[in-house]
């Protein structure tokens, strides 16, 4: 045992006490109890995030085939321009819609705009950080995805030739 | 497992005084080691509950002067209070108000930017200093961050102090129990500053937080000081049904009544002036007048109380001023103060005595002091009124730092002896009186015995009959065989500090009544049925009680300093 | 490298600024998709051509930058947010530098040989 | 309104790691009225049942932030959640997630305060001396009512670790300061009697500092005391990034004659 004042001038005995972190990790990033629309847009916007980096370096790995000429590049139209390819598309449309307008709401918000501002709490206490315009931003960004998504749809289970 | 740790300067306790104490002694020189150390996690004290104001001068141009303040004071403490510490607390106090200005504390600010004042019980003038309702949390707040400035200071949170460590008459030091992994701990240092807080939790009903139980003054006690009357114990008048959370005075400073059943605003009949705004133990005997004559209202839980009103005074007000008590009645009583009445009743809120120190807080030993509520300096006498603590914590708390922190330079080089012998003895009493005492009540069931006990028989109004039956039961309840600890865990042992705490509450229970019963007269919060009137020429004086080996406390009696004013009757 | 000393606050206005500009990069580059039938406009000919303008051969090179910076500082972000260690970080940042390298590079290699056939 | 008493199982996390013992849930049965709070019906376990339960508490007035506990699935103050409005006959209390947990319910919050202390909350003013030395000479700063409805919001923190508990990005980044201390650094930037906006902002705009906030909301979204830290944070990337501007002036002392 030995005293160990640390930076935060708290100190402690110490001595054998285990402590066991609590951290939820990656649980906590989707956590699934009851925090909002904020918290679903959040894990929303990440999941968008990583999948659209993921088809972005897909798809530029796709377009490299025109160097090999016309006969690399449709066999590679061949891998992707199946009804598993195109489902595939449509999720990342269906991403690609709802992340960007969710982040152009983002962009607003994290400088401070249409958020909101300080003053006197009354309670019961409502956050104004958390107003309708946040959550119909939300909203709209769903909706938009599914629009686009469908219309992506159509497109592409329309006409296929 | 002795462990020694040595710092210049030991605090015990956290809350507004212990604060204050440490950053005048940290801002004093910056090699002073200050270790503050507290039950419960630092920020977390008790003072955090306090709402109303914090009483000082500030608007002498527009009325108010310092005399003024004195003079409430004294004549609040039904003149048992000493006038020269009196005196000292109204001259200081105003620098402490704008000290805590230039440190943030978020003031509640007039049009033209200065500090507003609102209303308070018992005072000739507006001079409770406010910030919304929230002026204890404020303050801590205020004071927590601004030592977090100071390098030296460390704060020792969740250490539990169980005793005094002494070489005859000199401070040494502390014995203590670190909460998180359960050592036992012994701290020492030159100056030690005692700061532990009221002890309200003595009573069932009751707006202290459940930290606030008397280990501190115990602490004291035990180790051969004397606590100083301890009969003095203000009900506050409005706390609500049935968690006890209190109502600020700050709601009736601001305009609230009180009515009864009849719908009467009945405060006419007893205070025909003042009114609501009359001293807490003048309001508080009127409702249980009130109560006895049949005019109260009962409370679903079946308890009898009256209402206070604050319907007339607007949601707009009432959001911007009292927005944390609205908070607290719909929350803890179902009720919002805009629209309804709410269920009141006098609820225990302070104890005038304490741990027994001079006008510089200095305790009876060499290198200790004493400041805040733990404190008796005498500045409340009988019946302390309302914002006049928060105010004695922030003058004692920067008068004691300074001194403390001017012991401790003068020794800086002398590191006290660490004789083992009283570390051991203690460490007996807990560790084998306590931790593997051998009882078999439940302590739990202990202690709400003993706090309804003395809810019951030494609430607003007393008589000889109750006060001596209620001692009979403490006593009784002491001699049971309830010292034990079924949790046999070193770390955070919760159970264990809640029998050391009830087996310190038995003791300063014991004290209060038996201070009750020895003081035949009313005086301030102190009202007596079979002895109505003050009786200047016998109980003109303090009580002291000191520890006897053989258990009961030895009772004595001590003058009352009088500087300018001569007694008279107090009319409000 | 200067590149790492940026200021995280710096770091997030590239990250927004690369944002916005994205959505209309991308916003053009899939109307183009639209000009004719879907199928259509995937037939190796007519992407050829897409890349003999030149405007559009910019627009794709912009894309391909802004949207690896945004998309690898985003993956940035979530991998350290993940661990913290002065190792975790420095090879993150160094990694997914690479990375971002890496993808333009290649990325730049199909369009200039691209527009070239 | 008649006084009517229920009964509902209370579902207690219980470990003490030093002991080796796992982490299980303990189950009370208590009574419970109208307003009977959490807090009230685990100290009710506690003395009539089990007396080793731990737990941290003191004011039972949501105003000291003690009894933060993950109750029902969220983080919430054991004194300030009434069972009534829970709505449901098992509650179950388990300790504030993202805090190391030293026993049952109690979690250690060194960490947290540290962060706290980290962004320097106290007021920084060159111009005005901040101690009060001159005991003749007081004057306090100007400031208006509308100059403390910009901060006075985030003062209402009382540091009790729930909106910590609830941040997604805390969760896993343990250098985060975390919603409450960065709201407390808007709290200090807005009240005009402190010049230190540099040095703060200096200190959050760091690799693990604010943009590590995501507007996830859930700080807010759990905070009982209404501080809304989720709308602090963001005003302060705002003016990191230069969008919005801090219009404030810096306050000045009165003069003695106002
Ligand atoms: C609900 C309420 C409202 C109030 N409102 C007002 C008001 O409006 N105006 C006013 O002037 N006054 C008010 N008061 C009174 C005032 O708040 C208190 O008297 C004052 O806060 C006491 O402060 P303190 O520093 O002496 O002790 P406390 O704040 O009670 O702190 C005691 C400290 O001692 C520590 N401690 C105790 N025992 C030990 C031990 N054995 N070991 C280690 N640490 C220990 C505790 O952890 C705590 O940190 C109010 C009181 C209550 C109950
Ligand atoms: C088209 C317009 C786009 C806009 C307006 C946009 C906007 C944003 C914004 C504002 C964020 C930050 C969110 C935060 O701070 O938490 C973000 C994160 C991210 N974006 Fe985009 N983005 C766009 C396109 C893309 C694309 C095409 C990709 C894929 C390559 C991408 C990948 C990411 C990733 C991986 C993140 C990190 C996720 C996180 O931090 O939680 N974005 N985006
Ligand atoms: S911001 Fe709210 S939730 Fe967070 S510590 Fe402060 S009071 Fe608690
Ligand atoms: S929950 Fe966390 S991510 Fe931001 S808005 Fe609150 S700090
Ligand atoms: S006990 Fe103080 S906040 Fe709950």
């Amino acid at each position: 045992m030995g005293i160990k004042p640390n930076s935060e001038n708290t100190p402690s005995t110490g001595g054998d006490i285990k402590l066991k972190s609590g951290r939820e990790g990656l649980m906590g990033w989707l956590n699934p109890t009851r925090y909002g629309w904020e918290r679903v847009s959040y894990w929303l916007q990440r999941l968008t995030g990583v999948g659209l980096l993921i088809y972005f370096i897909g798809h530029i790995y796709e377009t490299s085939s025109l160097v090999n000429g016309i006969n690399a590049w449709n066999s590679m139209l061949e891998l992707t321009q199946t009804t598993g390819g195109h489902i595939f598309l449509l999720l990342v449309i269906g991403a690609s819609t709802f992340h960007t307008v969710n982040g152009l709401r983002l962009i607003f918000t994290e400088s401070g705009i249409g958020i909101g501002r300080p003053g006197r709490p009354d309670y019961p206490y409502d956050a104004t950080s958390l107003n309708y315009k946040q959550k119909s931003g939300i909203w709209v960004a769903m909706l938009l995805a599914a629009i686009a998504m469908l219309y992506g749809g159509m497109v592409m289970f329309g006409d296929v030739s | 497992m002795t462990e020694t740790l040595s710092y210049d300067i030991l605090i015990v306790g956290s809350g507004l005084a212990g604060l204050r104490a440490a950053i005048t002694a940290a801002s004093k020189n910056k090699n002073l080691k200050i270790a503050v150390l507290s039950k419960v996690q630092v920020m977390r004290s008790h003072s955090v509950s306090a709402e109303g104001g914090t009483a000082a001068v500030l608007y002498e141009n527009e009325g108010d002067n310092i005399e003024s303040h004195i003079y409430d004071t004294i004549k609040g403490s039904d003149f048992l209070a000493d006038q020269d510490v009196a005196e000292r607390l109204v001259n200081w106090i105003p620098s402490e108000i704008i000290q805590l200005d230039r440190w943030g504390m978020p003031w509640s600010r007039r049009d033209n930017g200065r500090i507003d004042q609102r209303k308070f019980g018992g005072y000739s003038f507006p001079r409770a200093t406010y910030a919304q309702d929230k002026v204890g949390f404020y303050e801590m707040q205020t004071l927590y961050d601004t030592c977090l400035k100071y390098d030296n200071i460390f704060f020792f949170n969740e250490w539990f102090c169980t005793s005094i460590l002494h070489e005859g008459n000199t401070f040494q030091g502390f014995t203590c129990i670190e909460m998180k992994n359960g050592n036992f701990v012994k701290v020492v240092a030159p100056s030690g500053i005692i700061c532990t807080g009221g002890a309200g939790r003595i009573y069932s009903f009751s707006t202290y937080a459940y930290s606030s139980t008397p280990d501190g003054l115990d602490m004291a006690y035990r180790a051969g000081m004397a606590l100083k009357d301890m009969e003095f114990v203000q009900f506050h008048p409005t706390g609500i049904l049935p968690s006890g959370i209190l109502i600020t005075e700050g709601a009736r400073g601001e305009g609230g009544y009180l009515i009864n059943s009849e719908g009467e605003r009945f405060m006419k009949n007893y205070a025909g002036e003042k009114l609501e705004l009359a001293p807490r133990d003048v309001v508080s005997r009127s409702m249980i007048t009130e109560i006895q004559a049949g005019r109260g209202f009962k409370h679903v839980t079946g308890a009898d109380c009256l209402k206070l009103d604050l319907t007339h005074l607007g949601a707009e007000r009432i959001k911007e001023k009292l927005a944390g008590i609205r908070e607290i009645g719909i929350k803890f009583s179902g009720i919002d103060v805009i629209d309804e009445p709410i269920e009141v009743r006098p609820v225990c809120h302070y104890m005038m005595g304490g741990i027994h120190s001079n006008v510089d807080g200095a305790t009876e030993f060499d290198g200790l002091w004493v400041a805040g509520e733990a404190s008796c300096n005498s500045t409340h006498g009988a019946n302390r009124l309302g914002a006049n603590s928060t105010s004695e914590c922030l003058v004692w708390g920067s008068i004691t730092g300074e001194l403390a922190a001017n012991r401790a330079l003068s020794k800086k080089n002398n590191i006290p002896s660490t004789d083992d012998h009283q570390f051991l003895i203690e460490e007996k009493r807990i560790y084998d009186g306590i931790f593997r005492g051998r009882g078999d009540s439940n302590p739990y069931e202990i202690r709400k015995n003993l706090t309804d006990t003395m809810d019951e028989k030494s609430y607003v109004y007393r008589n000889e009959n109750d006060l001596i039956e209620g001692l009979k039961r403490i006593r009784s309840l002491k001699s049971l065989s309830w010292k034990h600890v079924d949790d046999q865990a070193k770390e955070y042992n919760t159970n264990f500090i809640n029998v050391m705490e009830i087996d310190s509450m038995m003791r300063v229970a014991e004290i209060v009544l038996m201070g009750a019963i020895n003081r035949r007269e009313s005086r301030g919060a102190h009202a007596r049925i079979d002895y109505p009137n003050r009786d200047d020429n016998n109980f003109l004086k303090h009580t002291l009680a000191y520890h006897n080996s053989d258990g009961e406390p030895r009772m004595e009696w001590h003058p009352v300093v009088f500087t300018r004013y001569a007694p008279v009757e107090r009319k409000y | 490298m200067p590149l790492l000393k940026l200021r995280e606050s710096q770091i997030m206005k590239i990250h927004y600024l690369t944002g916005i500009c994205a959505v209309f990069f991308v916003a053009i580059h899939i109307l183009f998709r639209l000009i004719m039938p879907f199928g259509q406009s995937l037939e190796f000919h007519n992407v050829v051509a897409n890349y003999h303008n030149m405007y559009y051969v910019i627009l794709l090179e912009l894309i391909l930058v802004f949207i690896s910076i945004h998309g690898f500082n985003g993956l940035r972000i979530i991998l350290i947010e993940l661990k913290q260690n002065q190792w975790w970080e420095s090879t993150i940042t160094i990694l997914v530098l690479a990375a971002m390298i890496g993808v333009v590079a290649y990325g730049t290699r199909t369009i200039i040989i691209g527009s070239q056939l | 309104m008649s006084e009517e008493t229920n009964k509902i199982k209370l579902k207690v996390y219980r470990t003490n790691y030093n002991k080796e013992e796992s982490p299980h849930y303990d189950e009370f049965e208590v009574s419970v009225k109208r307003w009977t709070t959490v807090l009230d019906a685990l100290l009710d376990a506690k003395s009539y049942s089990d007396s080793s339960l731990g737990i941290r508490y003191s004011c039972r007035m949501a105003s000291c932030g003690s009894c933060g506990m993950k109750i029902n699935g969220k983080p919430r103050l054991a004194c300030y959640t009434k069972i009534s409005e829970l709505n449901d006959q098992t509650i179950v209390c388990d300790p504030l997630p993202s805090f190391p947990r030293i026993r049952d319910l109690v979690t250690d919050f060194t960490e947290f305060f540290s962060h706290h202390k980290k962004i320097e909350p106290y007021i920084h003013n060159e111009k005005v001396p901040i101690e009060v030395v001159n005991k003749d000479d007081l004057v306090e700063f100007k400031q208006t009512p509308e100059d403390v409805d910009k901060y006075l919001q985030f003062s209402y923190c009382i540091k009790c670790g729930l909106c910590y508990s609830a941040c997604p990005t805390v969760a896993t980044d343990t250098k985060f300061p975390g919603p409450q201390a960065l709201s407390q650094t808007y709290r200090y930037m807005a009240d005009n009697r402190d010049s230190g906006e540099s040095t703060r902002l200096d200190i959050i705009d760091d690799r693990h500092g604010i943009w590590r906030c995501h507007f996830a909301g859930s700080c807010s979204n759990v905070c009982p005391k209404g501080v809304d830290p989720a709308l602090g944070i963001q005003l302060l990337k705002g003016h990191l990034i230069g969008i919005t501007k801090n219009d404030k002036k810096i306050a000045t002392l009165r003069s003695k004659e106002e």
